[in-house]
């Protein structure tokens, strides 16, 4: 990028000055900053007072309530193809086998949509005593034959994660955007404590081989659920009576950040993967079957 | 005309400029014309642009170096994300790129190709080149030079940026600048096409020189111009090769992946070279073998056209012609082998450094003996300070300058100090602007009339030259004590250093006076164009001189002569005793006056 | 003189003509205006964001209201900067003034790393490696732990020894006062470039009912944005890795050979990267932080467009057609975007340990910080942890030795294994 | 009005002679003059400089003031006489070839022995110090207390030369990358570093102080940056120096006080 290879070809041809403007015109023109408004702004933001904008108090219900729903693929998801494994082949394709490209998991039978992240946006209270662990998975993040256990991770903030080394060779784990890039020795493990929460979740790799991927999110309230196998997810004990937002997920979307976004008019669901609603008291809430047509899911 | 006609009238009668008669279309006739005149003039129209071109690169060269990074005016807009300062890559562009145009689009070919072209079959009593069609091709052979080197700013990392020298492994090395990229690659193609255009005119002068003289025409009665173009020739037809050669080498080290001038593991930028086994310092020899020659090919033959000049307007025959012609060859053949004295700090074994110094002392021998004959010419005449005389006595006058300046380069443990400094550039500006540009612009006031049959304003031709020789040592005269600090050249700010940072202000100086030199060359354009066209008509011999082309009709039509000029003696017999005019023409049949002569002797 | 008379005549018709074209020679060089230098917003996150005009100027306003501009810096006492050292980095170079007060930044630095600090200076995209973008905020080089900002030390001792086998000169010869400057005016950058992408990606978390615009209150854009990234930059000072004493008994020989088993071992790992060379020769086709971003935007631009390519507008409503056409436009420009304002992704090779050049310093200490905590931005991963600190001694030592195990010479590159050398 | 011209003009060619010269004078008294010289064999390469200087100033004056006469004398408005018809002297010639003959040569010889003693007669000694030029800098290599280069305990430095004064010196120049030039102007040395060769280069510093390293061969973008800094100090604070840089150099505990972890420069 930034070159002018195009234009090193006219040059030859002797169209220089022709080349020369198209390669001054190539950056994209840039808004230019209001300078009066900046100017009060800058007011506003020395003068110690608190310049207005306080938030409003949130309405908050009472008692808690369970959501559930199901993620389903409409479309034919292809066959996932194999992925570049071509270090310490020894283990990584131990008698043959192929690592597979696990961002887009289908169920066969059920058309269940795996690996979406479903979450709370903002809540106002918290259930006490919180879940051991808020996916129901245990808190083990394992690479086994130079692929992460978990495609897809969630955790609490403030939860010690045991990252594991179960191959017989040394991994490193990066958890990018993070202070965690740590080495993992042969059969070693390492207590990793994420300390702020992600919002959209972030990658995870590991550089010494390259292909290995997947996902962690982390949320201060823990209301966070990750579609299993069949597409389903369940998030229980949300603070019931009062208006709830949920962002969802999907490492394939073609939504800004990854949101999915759906065409869901009674969930109010928005392009940003967003959706409303208001849970009753103990209520265990079904939104059924939520269909995502292949045309919200990238190549 | 007949041959009956006598010159004497022919040289009285202001006659109306002969039409160039139309051989076929306007196309053959004036674009892809054989006429040596036209594609004479067709040289002179090329390079002049190019000249103002390599004019207006000085001028953002000389703004960076006396007010480095503060904002360039015009150019300003292409840096606008630096604030409008110049960045040191299109510097280290700039510099490289004035020297390449100056030298190979500038110099050589408008003292050989304009000059050469229009003058040699005129001179020496020709109706055209030996080979016409070459003739036409080395002129079509700088257009892929200039396309070359015009696009080569505009490609990706910008034109050649490791100086006109280029030496590897700065410009071999793909990674090593920006403009070691396409630019490079480009220069050395337009390179190669301005030497086969030259190679191509150096056959045809020599071919033309030996065999197409006109009756009586001998060796010893050609005019010092075309001695020198003949020199010329010679030079760049035994130099050439070398640097084609060399040029080929160093191509094939950036595009095929050999290792000519690449030693072995070298590192540029952090990127491991895989070539090596080469030698960097290998270019040098090769480079200087042909670029020192070719710095007498940019000044023989303004020194020739000088000599004429000189004896036109000093009315007396030139002094000592034969010790000039002798001390031409000697420059021509000693310059093959001082190549060497622009390597002493190279890297070279040191006593070759003192065999390649005791060469080059002698070669200021032969420039100082024709700057002496230059001095006898004066010496005794009868001085018209024509504009064309002013610019050939300002040639003399700077070239002392010029030649002096080289001896301390010369002496090599002065060399060790001065050595890429302010001082070297000092004396070849003084040798090839003082010098030459000089040399060409007494030839274009003095030819000019031979050219478009009009002459040019006197008047604002003298403030042409006066302004320019006031402002030309304004800016020359004082790189002399920078480079007695040790300023060194090719530095995009020097002033950080404490050695130097008290020699801003003279710079400052040096840049405004560069920027008034170039702004005076809009005088020159202007009276030139407009004396084109509205000049007064000139007549065949409007300097009262007396070689050949000032026989034929201004301007020459297509044959150039109007009779068969055939010669009866040297070309500088001016104020022969007991002759009525001061001056004998080469072709005045030898009646009264030889008589004359003969009591003379 | 036959033609004194013409000269005469032709003098008077003259002066018109040539003062005309003087003028226009005046007019081609004199005058010409030039832009003032500006901060370039980072449109490379504009675009991943999705941001419209509206919400970029919005950023640029702010910031502009923040950080002031190149020419005349300011900043929120938040930042904890010093303004005059600022003063005396930015601006523009007044070279005509001698022992001028500013223009050290574009004097030095701007070239590479661009007025904005954004890594796009003229010369970068010929450098090897690419210069730092300082507006994530990521430094590789430091005493500090991997995601901490380096220490005022560091930047100054970075500034004073270059980084050596980088483009990165050393700056040993300015006066301390001007490295100062310097070091505090690449905090002001990163800071204000990191507030930048900050707030562009606030835009994603906003409620609808914000309307996709930023609240310009001191709590948002200080208090929740700037303070943050200021005390980061704060912190470091206090966060400085503690290394414990290099036993001073220990046996170099020893030490070395215990260094060498942990370099093949599959606890310490290194030999992965590497290389069993160690030429730097092992996983070698990995991306720094900053070139994989690039990277991953050219995947998702080239998979959206294949995917646009296939999808067939027949039968779509119109609003989903114009969704699509959106979509379009979106990947177009980010193509354009990346033409402009990012550089061609280069892999990080891992660093050749026998060519005795240490980019982040050659002391001990150095290389233990390197080892201990990783390079922040680069693959290479902390060891604390998982190796205790003596071993790292051990690992320092063998590091050390790697030039010298040949005939003393350095740089030597004859891929033969190290194993056979000791 | 003609013969005004006449005069106009040679006066003009009289005011090169004059302002040349004129020049040359004031030059040392502005300061723009060669930089004051701390070498041992520099004295030797100025007076040279000198000698040419007056040598080859007396001919510009003669033949420039020569100039101006004939042009003064000559003009064909000053009197009415005929040209001198004359085709050159034989006499003259011969004279003035072998008079700038004899003084060029004698000027050859007579600064061989000047160039053998920087160029071609090196210390018989191990070298001193290996320059490594890459773009944009002078890494130095000072061999430590062995004495030998390429050991483990050499010292690494960038752009910063120490010397100790009134010793002989010995620099071993290479360039990792491309053309360099290691220029010492109060040295009066210069010589390029070339990719692939091993140069040395030597001298004797006879003052202490601090002095600039400048690069005088186009290396790149960065050429003028190419900075360093030569330190001609006592033996004493050299040695003492060279300790202070080779304990900072194997530093496994960061300095107490921060403010001393790089050598600071006022």
């Amino acid at each position: 990028m930034r070159t002018c290879s195009r234009n090193s070809l006219l040059g030859v041809v002797g169209l220089g000055i022709v080349a020369a403007a198209g390669c001054k015109a190539e950056r994209v023109a840039t808004p230019s900053a209001d300078a009066q408004a900046a100017g009060k702004l800058r007011v506003t933001l020395v003068s110690a007072s608190t310049g207005g904008g306080a938030v409003a108090a949130a309405s908050t219900g009472s008692g808690w309530g369970t959501l559930k729903g199901r993620f389903a693929f409409v479309g034919d998801p292809g066959t996932a193809k194999p992925l570049l494994a071509d270090k310490d082949t020894e283990v990584c394709s131990k008698a043959g086998m192929k690592l597979l490209d696990r961002s887009l998991l289908v169920d066969p039978s059920s058309k269940g949509l795996a690996n979406v992240v479903v979450f709370a946006r903002k809540t106002t209270r918290v259930k006490e005593p919180l879940p051991e662990n808020p996916t129901g998975a245990s808190l083990v993040f394992d690479q086994k034959q130079c692929e992460f256990l978990s495609p897809v991770f969630a955790a609490r903030v403030g939860q010690p994660i045991d990252v594991k080394n179960s191959d017989p060779i040394g991994h490193n784990t990066n958890v990018s955007g993070s202070d965690f890039n740590q080495l993992i020795p042969a059969g070693g493990s390492t207590t990793y404590v994420p300390k702020a929460e992600t919002g959209m979740p972030t990658m995870v790799t590991c550089n010494v081989h390259p292909w290995m991927k997947a996902y962690m999110v982390f949320r201060k309230d823990g209301y966070v659920a990750v579609t299993a196998a069949d597409g389903s997810f369940t998030i229980p004990d949300l603070p019931a009576g009062e208006p709830l937002e949920f962002q969802v997920w999907h490492e394939r979307s073609t939504g800004p950040n990854g949101a999915l976004g759906l065409d869901n008019a009674d969930l109010k669901w928005t392009p940003k993967g967003r959706f409303q609603i208001t849970l009753e008291p103990d209520q265990v809430k079904d939104i059924g079957t939520l269909e995502v047509p292949a045309s919200a899911i990238g190549t | 005309m007949s041959i009956a006609t006598t010159p004497s009238t022919v040289r009285h009668e202001p006659a109306a400029p002969a039409p160039v008669p139309h051989h076929g279309s306007f196309l053959s006739t004036y674009v892809f014309s054989k006429d040596h005149k036209v594609i004479g003039l067709q040289f002179l129209f090329s390079t002049l642009v190019w000249f103002l071109i390599g004019g207006l690169l000085a001028l953002a060269v000389r703004w960076q170096i006396a007010w480095p990074w503060s904002d360039v005016p015009v150019l300003g807009k292409l840096f606008a994300q630096e604030g409008g300062q110049m960045a040191p890559e299109f510097y280290t562009m700039l510099f490289t790129m004035h020297a390449t145009v100056m030298i190979f689009l500038v110099i050589i070919p408008i003292l050989a190709g304009a000059f050469g072209n229009f003058l040699i079959p005129l001179m020496i009593g020709a109706d055209d080149m030996a080979f016409p069609t070459l003739n036409m091709l080395s002129y079509w052979f700088m257009w892929p030079a200039f396309i070359a080197f015009g696009a080569s700013f505009f490609v990706e990392g910008g034109a050649a940026s490791s100086g006109w020298t280029s030496y590897p492994t700065l410009s071999t090395n793909v990674a090593s600048s920006p403009g070691s990229g396409w630019g490079q690659t480009l220069w050395l193609l337009g390179l190669t096409f301005v030497g086969v255009s030259s190679m191509l005119g150096s056959v045809n002068y020599m071919t033309t020189i030996i065999l197409m003289r006109a009756p009586g025409m001998t060796m010893f009665r050609l005019p010092m111009t075309i001695w020198a173009m003949f020199i010329t020739a010679v030079l760049q037809a035994f130099a050439l090769p070398v640097l084609t050669a060399a040029g080929f080498m160093q191509l094939a080290d950036r595009t095929l992946g050999t290792g000519f001038f690449s030693p072995e593991g070298n590192i540029v930028n952090n990127w491991m070279q895989s070539t090596g086994g080469g030698q960097p310092l290998l270019w040098q020899h090769l480079f200087w073998f042909y670029s020192h020659p070719a710095v007498y090919i940019m000044i023989l033959p303004a020194m020739g056209m000088v000599s004429d000049i000189l004896t036109t307007f000093a009315r007396k025959p030139l002094f000592g012609y034969r010790p000039m012609v002798y001390s031409i060859a000697g420059i021509a053949g000693l310059g093959f082998i001082v190549w060497g004295h622009h390597m002493f700090m190279s890297g070279m074994n040191p006593a070759l450094g003192i065999t390649f110094m005791v060469s080059t002392m002698m070669i200021a021998l032969p420039s100082a003996v024709k700057t002496f004959n230059w001095l006898g010419t004066v010496w005794g005449g009868r001085i018209q300070f024509t504009t064309a005389m002013l610019f050939a006595l300002s040639f003399v006058s700077m070239f002392i300058i010029g030649g002096l300046s080289g001896i301390f380069m010369a002496a090599t443990p002065v060399d060790i100090f001065i050595h890429d400094t302010y001082f070297i550039v000092a004396h070849f500006h003084y040798v090839l602007f003082a010098g030459t540009a000089m040399g060409v612009f007494a030839g274009i006031y003095y030819w000019f009339p031979k050219m478009f049959g009009r002459t040019m304003n006197e008047f604002w031709g003298k403030v042409h030259f006066f302004l320019t020789f006031i402002f030309m040592n304004g800016t020359f005269f004082t790189m002399h004590i920078l480079g007695a600090v040790g300023f060194p050249r090719r530095l995009a700010d020097a002033y950080h250093y404490e050695t130097f940072h008290h020699l801003q202000p003279l710079n400052a100086f040096m840049t405004w006076c560069a920027i008034g030199m170039v702004a005076t060359q809009a005088i020159f354009a202007a009276n030139f164009f407009w004396s084109m066209f509205f000049g007064p008509l000139a007549g065949r011999n409007p300097w009262r001189s007396n070689t050949l082309e000032w026989t034929a009709p201004s301007p020459p039509g297509h044959g150039n002569f109007d009779f068969q000029p055939i010669v009866h003696r040297g070309p500088y017999e001016y104020s022969v005793p007991g002759v009525e005019q001061d001056h004998l023409m080469q072709t005045d049949p030898p009646n009264a006056a030889a008589a004359a002569l003969a009591a003379a002797h | 003189m036959p033609h004194a008379s013409m000269m005469r005549s032709a003098m008077h018709r003259h002066p018109v003509t040539i003062i005309a074209i003087l003028g226009l020679c005046l007019l081609a060089t004199g005058c010409g205006q030039t832009p003032p230098a500006y901060f370039r917003p980072n449109m490379v996150e504009a675009t991943k964001q999705r941001l419209t005009p509206d919400q970029e100027k919005q950023v640029a306003t702010v910031l502009l209201a923040m950080f002031g501009t190149p020419d005349e810096p300011v900043c929120m006492p938040e930042t904890g900067l010093d303004e005059a050292k600022l003063r005396l980095a930015a601006g523009p170079v007044r070279s005509d003034i001698v022992g001028r007060k500013n223009g050290l930044y574009r004097e030095h630095c701007a070239h590479c790393h661009g007025v904005t600090g954004d890594a796009l200076g003229p010369t970068a995209a010929f450098l090897n490696p690419y210069p730092r973008d300082y507006r994530p905020g990521v430094f590789k080089f430091k005493s500090t732990e991997r995601a901490d900002k380096p220490t005022h030390t560091d930047l100054v001792r970075l500034l004073h020894n270059g980084v050596p086998g980088t483009s990165m000169p050393s700056f040993a010869l300015l006066p301390s006062a001007q490295v100062e400057a310097l070091a505090e005016y690449v905090k002001y950058l990163s800071i204000r470039g990191e507030t930048e992408l900050t707030l562009m990606r606030a835009f994603f978390e906003l409620d609808d009912e914000a309307q996709g615009k930023l609240p310009e209150t001191r709590e948002f854009l200080v208090d929740e944005t700037l303070t943050p990234i200021a005390e980061k930059w704060k912190a470091a000072a206090d966060a400085q890795i503690q290394v414990p004493p290099m036993p001073a008994d220990i046996d170099l020989v020893a030490s070395i050979a215990k260094g060498k088993e942990l370099f093949y071992g599959d606890k310490a790992n290194c030999v992965k990267c590497h290389g069993v060379t160690g030429l730097g020769d092992g996983q070698a086709n990995d991306y720094d932080d900053w070139n994989k971003a690039i990277v991953e935007i050219g995947k998702e631009i080239s998979s959206g467009s294949a995917k646009a390519r296939e999808t067939s507008t027949s039968g779509m409503s119109p609003d989903e057609l114009s969704e699509h056409r959106a979509q379009l436009a979106w990947i177009e420009k980010f193509g354009r975007v990346l033409d402009g304002d990012a550089l061609e992704p280069r892999t990080i090779p891992p660093r050749n340990l026998r060519h005795g050049i240490y980019r982040g310093g050659r002391r001990p200490l150095d290389l233990y910080y390197r080892i201990h905590a990783g390079i922040n931005g680069a693959p290479m991963p902390a060891a604390k942890g998982t190796v205790p600190p003596e071993e790292i001694w051990h690992i320092v030592n063998y590091i050390r030795s790697l030039p010298y195990e040949l005939d003393g010479e350095l740089g030597a590159d004859k891929p033969m294994l190290a194993k056979d050398r000791f | 009005m003609n013969r005004l011209s006449g005069i106009f003009w040679s006066l003009l060619f009289l005011a090169v002679p004059v302002l040349g010269v004129a020049t040359f004078a004031i030059a040392p008294a502005i300061d723009v003059w060669l930089p004051k010289d701390v070498s041992e064999h520099g004295p030797a390469i100025d007076g040279l400089f000198y000698f040419i200087l007056a040598l080859t100033g007396v001919v510009f004056i003669a033949t420039e003031v020569l100039l101006f006469w004939f042009l003064w004398k000559y003009d064909a408005a000053n009197g009415d006489r005929p040209a001198t018809y004359i085709h050159g002297s034989h006499t003259l010639e011969v004279v003035w070839t072998i008079i700038p003959a004899a003084t060029l040569l004698f000027l050859a010889i007579y600064q061989m022995n000047t160039w053998a003693d920087v160029k071609m007669r090196r210390p018989a000694m191990a070298p001193s110090v290996e320059v490594v030029a890459r773009q944009f800098e002078w890494r130095l290599r000072y061999p430590g207390r062995d004495g030998t280069l390429g050991t483990p305990d050499d010292l690494f430095l960038v752009n910063d030369l120490h010397v100790p004064v009134d010793e002989d010196f010995l620099v071993q120049l290479k360039s990792m990358d491309v053309l360099h030039s290691f220029f010492l102007p109060n040295l009066r040395i210069k010589q390029d570093a070339v990719p692939g060769m091993k140069i040395r280069v030597w001298f004797k510093a006879t003052e202490t102080g601090q002095f600039d390293i400048v690069c005088a061969e186009l290396c790149g973008w960065g050429h003028y940056k190419m900075k360093g800094r030569v330190t001609v100090e006592s033996r004493e604070d050299f040695d003492q120096w060279l300790e202070s840089q080779y304990a900072r150099q194997n530093a496994t505990q960061p300095e107490a006080d921060p403010s001393t972890a790089v050598a600071r420069t006022e």
